[in-house]
């Protein structure tokens, strides 16, 4: 189940396009329940368990609360996300899906191409993943080029579909000097990408856009330095997996470098060297040489990218 | 926080200002012009998403921006005409009407997005802007204020153009008797129903106008939604106005100025939480209201659908 | 806007069989058309309107589960429907329902979980429940002074606070109401057993009683009262009010205390009924979606409840639809606005008729 | 005078509104130079006829001819075009527009209203028949009668052919309603047809040169000009009593008020009273009023009366001064605490605020009472005791309504002003104060209403009864306070001179 439409490029395209792989590699049908909004989403979810549906995957940190309850009514094992603590042998698992690691690495990538020694981070609101992906990113920045310069703005509250407010703050960031825009926002990114694809960055030159979750790349206009690649196949085959196993609930699942279920993008836009100082450094973070840890509240964000 | 003031960040937050006000602006004196004819116009959120649709698609199809303007005019003008035949013509209730254009309009431009591009997101080219000679020199202001696309400054000369419309034209008075004392109208010989159902189309036409240009100029883009409550700030500002066009581009203002704000804010790395400055345009204004407690006047007949001859 | 005429003097059939047939009648006919027309849609979208409606009908009538899915959504729009009536028919325009609604909402969440630890839970509910409508009220509050004593008209007070309520209550979650034991910026959790019952064993919250309760006696309240009936003077014309010695500002302020303390209450029984908890940026816009409603029953308490079913299984019914016929469910939307525009229709023509015979 | 086609000719034309029959097959005629006074008690249908000469309601049956053709007057703008001009019996003017800006309205879209240009030819045409009117005021800061003076006046700038004049003496002082029957007879003999719908017969005489009579919606007769000519006003009035009211003779034989004892006790006090209002401040009243005395204030509408009495009322707050009642302070009161002390205030706004015209005449009759027993018990409305109570008082007052539970605003204007009559009267008042409670009466409820305010004073209670017609006053008052500009200008006592002195007070002549 997700809140919108999956035709984002964004979180809720690939938790679906990440399902239905799992679902077509282990031979289990399943069934998308999309664009369900974040008010009452029990309905649905009890009719889905009524169907005789064998796990319940709740695609939005808004339905942590709703989804394990009708799941222990119907005892149908549910899979929720940003909240671990809500583990249950045989009824709830929980999957984080945060990209904090793959963020350091786009933060890595960003502080080895500025020019201007400016990145900003542009976000729709400040969920708990995308927190974890911008404190990341911005370590990132500093771990390689301790003296960049890091602007953050929230374009709103829950400015998700502001499309307007996402190109207009985009606009100030490069205007205070951002020549690589870090963004994180579904409707709203594409004003984003709007902004990044019409303005010109400070020193005159051409600015960047780093993407995160989905793959922008078939609507790039040769802006898209890179993107934060999730892929939830991985998690979600685990959970088929341990629901016929019968071991469902023991554990949480998450996404990282090292299965491959997080990854950076490589596009045109990346010098080869560039790229391969950055895969050294993931092949650190896989070592366990650098450990991010993410911080999931938006004060240690904004802890982060004040006072410089 | 050394050099982030420069020039270019302090020009990019002015334009900022331009670029968030004037769609609530055209909101604004849009459904002015219905308030002061009587007609409690609540749809004009469902306007300004058809606006912003129709302008987009117009442009993205033609390739022509001024076009686009066009669509998004015709777009919203469709919703006021809606408007016009329920609540004008068969005197159905405002505010019932109102709120079924709104998620009517909502339903129909996200299927149509969802139908049409929702694969690809195409994206528009930039208007070019027209350098105001002269004032265009004017270090920072300039660039920011006098170097604008020029809907937007179409946009604020409707302002100077709405006073003298209201103070110096039968038709002010026409709106203000339509709205104030329907009756009194008819048997002054001037039709009720023409003079309101202009007044919404008007405001179609205007909200359109606001709509398009946050897909064309201000976003890019259509997604879904975008409008994101502009057009439920304009019913405000028009309310706040009490008649006056000035009071709405000066209501606007406040709110475009606060949310650019916010941006230099959080960019220079001062921590306030969004949905703190969020709030600030409107503890403003309540505060406002409470001290200067003015009677905020509104049209005797808002609201009320006009027949002949009931008492 | 419209004042309301009927039911002023009691005496002839009941009017609660009147306005429930009249519901009824009223009703049919601009759903059928409703229907028609958004089948149109449909066909355009390659979908077989039939499938889809009889999906509808299956899953928000017929479906034991949908039906009760039905009922618990009614509780708290019933209470929104009552705090709509009292407003309206004393003529003042509230259009700060959401923001009443997730105040109270709010509130309750982050004081409930914490004080079930301490007091049985019979007591927590009925002390949140007060909680919720001292809340409302309060916010309610300012709006009410302005209208009453500087005539500052309301709507533009009552939609400003909401903007404002909205905006806060997501602040309050994220900042102030916090559930510290998890990183997702929402209150604390009310555990499902210490929630309103559930009635005699199906999934019914007992919230649907609660609704059903006020409406009906704010119905009774409004029509068959003293004080009701002072109010809707004032509503119909203060001057006459003042004229006729009644405290216009008083009873502003009651009206909009009674009014904004049942959208706080309608908060409560949505989180203690159903969610158990608020998160930040939640906003249900319950009372955007039932103001229409309200209009269309012409504050009538019986046929407000008649809408609120009808909306809640069409809600309930489509969502499901959409997801088996993999339609958007924006789909939704369409039929929703077009089933209250021909609604309108039909009112406007049976008051047409109803001035025809007479009063 | 020759005899020319009529301009406007009804035939068979009949109005129906829900339960009653307004206009039942008139057959009518209005002819060039010619004042044609259509009579007719309250809710007779003349407002209808009327309605559908300005093109605001459409015949149910029937045909109206212009000049021999069968025209279908099917809007305001239509019958503005064929010359015919009306004055409502309600005022039709924007409140928020100046006057001139309300006669301005109207025209091509895109014009400049040009406000100099019919400011001056208001105030000229206005001179033209001797009233005064400032046409920059803001029409809503008005009082009723200046309204209608000013909607007589924009009615002469348009110029019409054809005028209609619903009751627009109504309000007007004796001097300035002779002021305007002259101006008909002018226009009458420049050609045009005047329609003038009155309900002081002496006007209907002296100015008429046919008359008409309604009745129940039906057209019971008339005088033709040359009858009208032979007849000498008294046996014209009674001829036109005896169409109106059909056998019994209402012209009742004005008793005069019963003596007030010297010693009788004093009920109501102003003393000093100072009330700030931005049009019309109202100055250092000081009035008293006996138990059993009828107080006449008498003066041009708008000099502050109504002002006053909103004050004394509690409707409006004094900025100095005192209101005793029965020896009591009651000007700290609010209206329901003075009401309860036994001051009742009958309003001359009937639709603004002396009724809820969407409420039924059953309720707008216990309007004041809300919540009272028997009516309602412990809060609770007791349907039977107020439908009880409205039968009783709709028939003792004579309120013509299909029902009891129509909408008072449906109603006739005479008859909503025998609703607040009722409303008043009933129950027990120390005093009571009558704003032009005869306004917009026809001859038999205004008999019925003076005997009831005399009923009343001869209870005990002090009355206080605010009227332009001075005859009223002169019938009804033991003594006779003139008003002018907010202040007391002098009071006389009701005696043969009383007539002369209060002419020169309004006049401004010596004090
Ligand atoms: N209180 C009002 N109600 C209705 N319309 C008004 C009101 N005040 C002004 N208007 C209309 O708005 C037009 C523009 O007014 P403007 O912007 O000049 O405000 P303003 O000059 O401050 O108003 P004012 O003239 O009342 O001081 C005026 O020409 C008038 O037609
Ligand atoms: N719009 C209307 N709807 C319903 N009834 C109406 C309407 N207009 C007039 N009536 C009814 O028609 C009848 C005639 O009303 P009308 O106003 O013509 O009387 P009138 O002769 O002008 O009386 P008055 O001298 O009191 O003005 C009355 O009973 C009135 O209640
Ligand atoms: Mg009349
Ligand atoms: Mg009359």
């Amino acid at each position: 189940l997700t809140p919108e439409q999956g035709t984002d490029y964004g979180w809720n395209q690939q938790g679906i396009e990440g399902a239905k792989a799992a679902g077509a590699a282990a031979g289990v049908e399943v069934i998308v329940a999309e664009n369900l909004g974040y008010g009452d989403v029990r309905p649905t979810l009890q009719e889905l368990a009524e169907d005789g549906a064998g796990l319940l995957i709740a695609h939005a940190s808004g339905y942590n609360t709703a989804a394990p309850e009708v799941g222990a009514q119907y005892d149908v094992p549910v899979a929720v996300v940003d909240t671990p603590q809500s583990l249950k042998e045989g009824a709830v698992a929980d999957y984080t899906a945060s990209g904090h690691q793959g963020a350091y690495l786009a933060g890595v990538l960003a502080a080895k191409m500025t020019r201007t020694g400016t990145v900003g981070i542009v976000v729709s609101g400040e969920p708990p993943s995308w927190n974890a992906q911008s404190t990341a990113f911005a370590e990132g920045v500093k771990a390689t080029q301790p003296d960049t310069v890091i602007r953050y703005a929230v374009i709103g509250p829950a400015a998700y579909s502001d499309a307007a407010g996402g190109k207009r703050v985009t606009e100030s960031l490069i205007a205070a000097g951002a020549d690589i825009i870090f963004g994180q926002g579904n409707g709203s990114s594409f004003g984003m990408l709007q902004a990044v694809e019409t303005t010109k960055a400070t020193d005159g030159g051409k600015v960047l856009f780093i993407d995160v979750i989905g793959d922008k790349t078939p609507i790039d206009k040769g802006f898209l330095l890179s993107s934060v690649l999730w892929n939830l196949e991985p998690v979600y085959a685990g959970m088929i997996a341990d629901v016929k196993a019968g071991i469902y609930g023991t554990h949480n699942y998450d996404i990282n470098l090292k299965d491959g279920s997080v990854d950076l993008l490589k596009t045109a836009n990346i010098p080869d060297d560039i790229w391969t100082e950055v895969q050294a450094v993931r092949q650190d973070i896989i070592d366990g040489k650098i450990t991010v840890t993410p911080k999931y509240d938006a004060a240690s964000v904004h802890a982060l990218v004040t006072g410089n | 926080m050394s050099g982030l003031f420069t020039d270019a960040f302090i020009i990019a937050l002015l334009a900022g200002v331009v670029a968030a006000t004037v769609p609530l602006l055209l909101a604004g004196l849009g459904e002015q012009i219905s308030e002061k004819a009587g007609v409690l116009n609540i749809g004009i959120e469902g306007m300004m998403l058809m606006g912003a649709y129709g302008g987009f698609y117009v442009a993205w199809a033609s390739g022509n921006l001024w076009l686009g303007f066009l669509g998004g005019g015709i777009g919203g003008m469709v919703v006021g005409a809606l408007m016009a035949l329920f609540c004008v013509r068969m005197g159905l209730n405002q505010i019932v009407v109102g709120i079924a254009l709104t998620l009517g309009a909502e339903g129909v431009t996200a299927l149509l997005h969802y139908e049409q591009f929702s694969r690809l997101y195409p994206r528009l080219s930039v208007m070019a802007p027209l350098p105001i000679p002269g004032l265009s020199q004017i270090p920072i202001v300039g660039p920011a204020l006098f170097t604008r696309e020029p809907v937007v400054y179409l946009a604020f000369a409707l302002v100077p153009l709405f006073v003298w419309l209201f103070r110096r034209t039968q038709l002010g008075l026409m709106l203000q008797a339509a709205g104030d004392k329907p009756a009194a109208l008819d048997t002054a010989g001037v039709s009720v129903l023409k003079i309101r159902t202009i007044a919404v189309l008007a405001t179609g036409l205007l909200v359109g106008f606001g709509g398009a240009f946050l897909s064309i100029v201000a976003a890019g883009v259509f997604v879904p939604f975008m409008t994101h409550g502009n057009g439920f700030i304009g019913i405000v500002l028009a309310m706040l106005a009490r008649g006056r066009p000035t009071w709405v581009m000066g209501g606007a203002l406040v709110f475009g100025t606060c949310l650019s704000a916010t941006t230099a804010l959080q960019v220079a790395g001062v921590d306030v939480p969004t949905d703190i400055i969020q709030m600030l345009p409107f503890v403003a204004v309540m505060a406002v209201l409470l001290v200067a407690g003015r009677k905020a006047r509104l049209p005797a007949a808002l609201g009320a659908a006009y027949v002949r001859g009931e008492r | 806007m419209t004042t309301e005429t009927t039911n002023l003097t009691s005496g002839g059939l009941p009017p609660r069989l009147r306005a429930a047939l009249a519901t009824a009648g009223l009703s049919l006919g601009p759903m059928i058309g409703a229907f028609v027309l958004s089948g149109l849609v449909l066909l355009l979208m390659k979908v077989n309107p039939f499938d889809y409606y009889g999906y509808v009908f299956q899953r928000g009538l017929l479906s034991p589960s949908g039906v009760q899915a039905t009922l618990t959504r009614m509780g708290p729009l019933l209470l929104l429907a009552a705090s709509l009536i009292v407003a309206f028919r004393a003529g003042l325009w509230n259009l700060g329902g959401d923001a009443q609604f997730l105040m109270g909402a709010v509130f309750v969440a982050a004081w409930a979980p914490l004080m079930v630890q301490h007091l049985p839970v019979w007591l927590v509910l009925v002390l949140s429940m007060l909680v919720s409508v001292v809340i409302g009220a309060i916010w309610g509050l300012l709006p009410a002074i302005l209208r009453a004593y500087q005539g500052i008209n309301e709507i533009i007070t009552t939609l400003m606070m909401n903007f404002l309520g909205i905006s806060l209550s997501s602040a309050l979650v994220k900042l102030v109401f916090a559930d510290p034991d998890t990183t997702v910026p929402q209150t604390r959790t009310l555990p499902v057993g210490d929630r309103l019952p559930v009635l005699f064993g199906s999934n019914v919250s007992s919230g649907l009683v609660i609704g059903l309760v006020v409406i009906l006696a704010v119905h009774w309240m409004m029509t068959r009262t003293a004080f009701g009936l002072k109010l809707r003077v004032v509503g119909a014309n203060p001057e006459a009010a003042t004229h006729a010695g009644l405290s216009v500002p008083k009873l502003t302020l009651a009206v909009f205390a009674i009014s904004a303390g049942l959208g706080g209450l309608a908060g409560a029984v949505a989180i203690l009924g159903q969610y158990g908890n608020v998160r930040a940026d939640w906003n249900p816009a319950y009372a955007f979606t039932i103001v229409p409603l309200v209009f269309l029953a012409r504050f009538n308490g019986y046929a407000a409840i008649g809408y609120v079913f009808l909306f809640s299984a069409l809600g309930i019914g489509s969502e499901s639809a959409a997801r088996r016929l993999d339609v958007p469910n924006y789909f939704t939307l369409v039929t929703v606005a077009l089933l209250l525009v021909l609604l309108a229709v039909t009112e406007r023509w049976a008051a047409l008729r109803r001035a025809r015979k007479g009063v | 005078m020759a005899d020319p086609a009529p301009i406007i000719r009804l035939r068979g034309v009949t109005k129906r509104y829900p339960g009653i029959v307004a206009n039942d097959s008139i057959d009518m005629e209005f002819r060039q130079g010619e004042v044609h006074v259509l009579l007719g008690e309250n809710g007779a249908g003349k407002s209808t006829l009327v309605s559908m000469l300005a093109g605001l309601q459409q015949p149910d049956e029937g045909v109206i001819e212009v000049e021999g053709v069968p025209t279908a007057l099917s809007s305001p703008e239509r019958a503005l075009e064929l010359g015919i001009s009306t004055v409502f019996q309600h005022s039709m003017l924007v409140p928020t527009l100046t006057l001139a800006e309300n006669a301005a309205l109207g025209g091509r879209w895109w014009r400049n209203p040009d406000r100099r240009g019919h400011e001056a030819r208001m105030a000229e045409t206005a001179a033209r028949i001797g009233v005064v009117l400032t046409p920059s005021a803001l029409t809503g800061s008005l009082s009723l009668g200046e309204r209608q003076q000013a909607e007589i006046v924009r009615a002469l700038m348009r110029g019409a052919r054809f005028l209609i004049l619903d009751e627009a003496t109504a309000m007007l002082t004796p001097h300035d309603a002779a002021g305007l029957g002259q101006l008909m007879r002018r226009l009458a003999s420049e050609g045009v047809a005047v329609v003038f719908i009155t309900h002081k017969l002496n006007e209907a005489i002296e100015y008429g040169d046919r008359v008409s009579v309604l009745r129940l919606g039906r057209k019971v007769g008339g005088i033709a000009p040359e009858e009208m000519r032979a007849l000498t006003p008294r046996a014209a009035t009674e001829r036109i009593v005896h169409l109106m009211f059909g056998a019994q003779d209402a012209a009742v034989a004005a008793v005069a008020p019963p003596p007030v004892g010297a010693d009788a006790p004093v009920v109501l006090e102003c003393l000093a009273l100072h009330v700030a209002d931005a049009t019309v401040p109202v100055s250092a009243i000081n009035l008293t009023v006996a138990a059993a005395e009828i107080l006449g204030i008498a003066g041009i509408d708008g000099n502050g009366q109504k002002e006053l009495a909103e004050a004394i009322a509690g409707q409006r707050p004094i900025s100095s001064g005192r209101i005793r009642l029965d020896g009591a302070f009651i000007d700290g009161l609010d209206v329901g605490g003075r009401r309860r002390a036994g001051l009742r205030y009958v309003t001359d706004d009937r639709l603004g605020e002396g009724t809820v015209g969407g409420f039924p005449v059953s309720i707008n009759l216990l309007l004041k009472q809300i919540g009272d027993p028997p009516f309602w018990q412990g809060g609770i409305e007791r349907p039977a005791k107020i439908d009880e109570n409205a039968r009783a008082l709709v028939k003792a007052f004579d309120i013509r309504t299909p029902s009891i539970h129509t909408p008072a605003g449906k109603l006739s204007g005479g008859n909503i002003q025998k609703l607040l009559l009722a409303r008043e009267l009933t129950g027990s008042a120390r005093a009571v104060i009558f704003a032009k409670p005869t306004y917009g009466l026809d001859l038999q409820n205004i008999a019925a209403t003076r005997r009831r305010i005399r009923e009343a004073a001869g209870r005990g209670c002090a009355a206080i009864v605010i009227s332009t017609e001075l005859d009223e006053l002169l019938e009804l008052a033991h003594r006779i306070a003139v008003m002018s500009q907010g202040r007391i200008v002098g009071v006389v006592p009701n005696d043969a001179d009383a007539r002369r002195r209060i002419g020169e007070l309004m006049s401004g002549v010596a004090a």
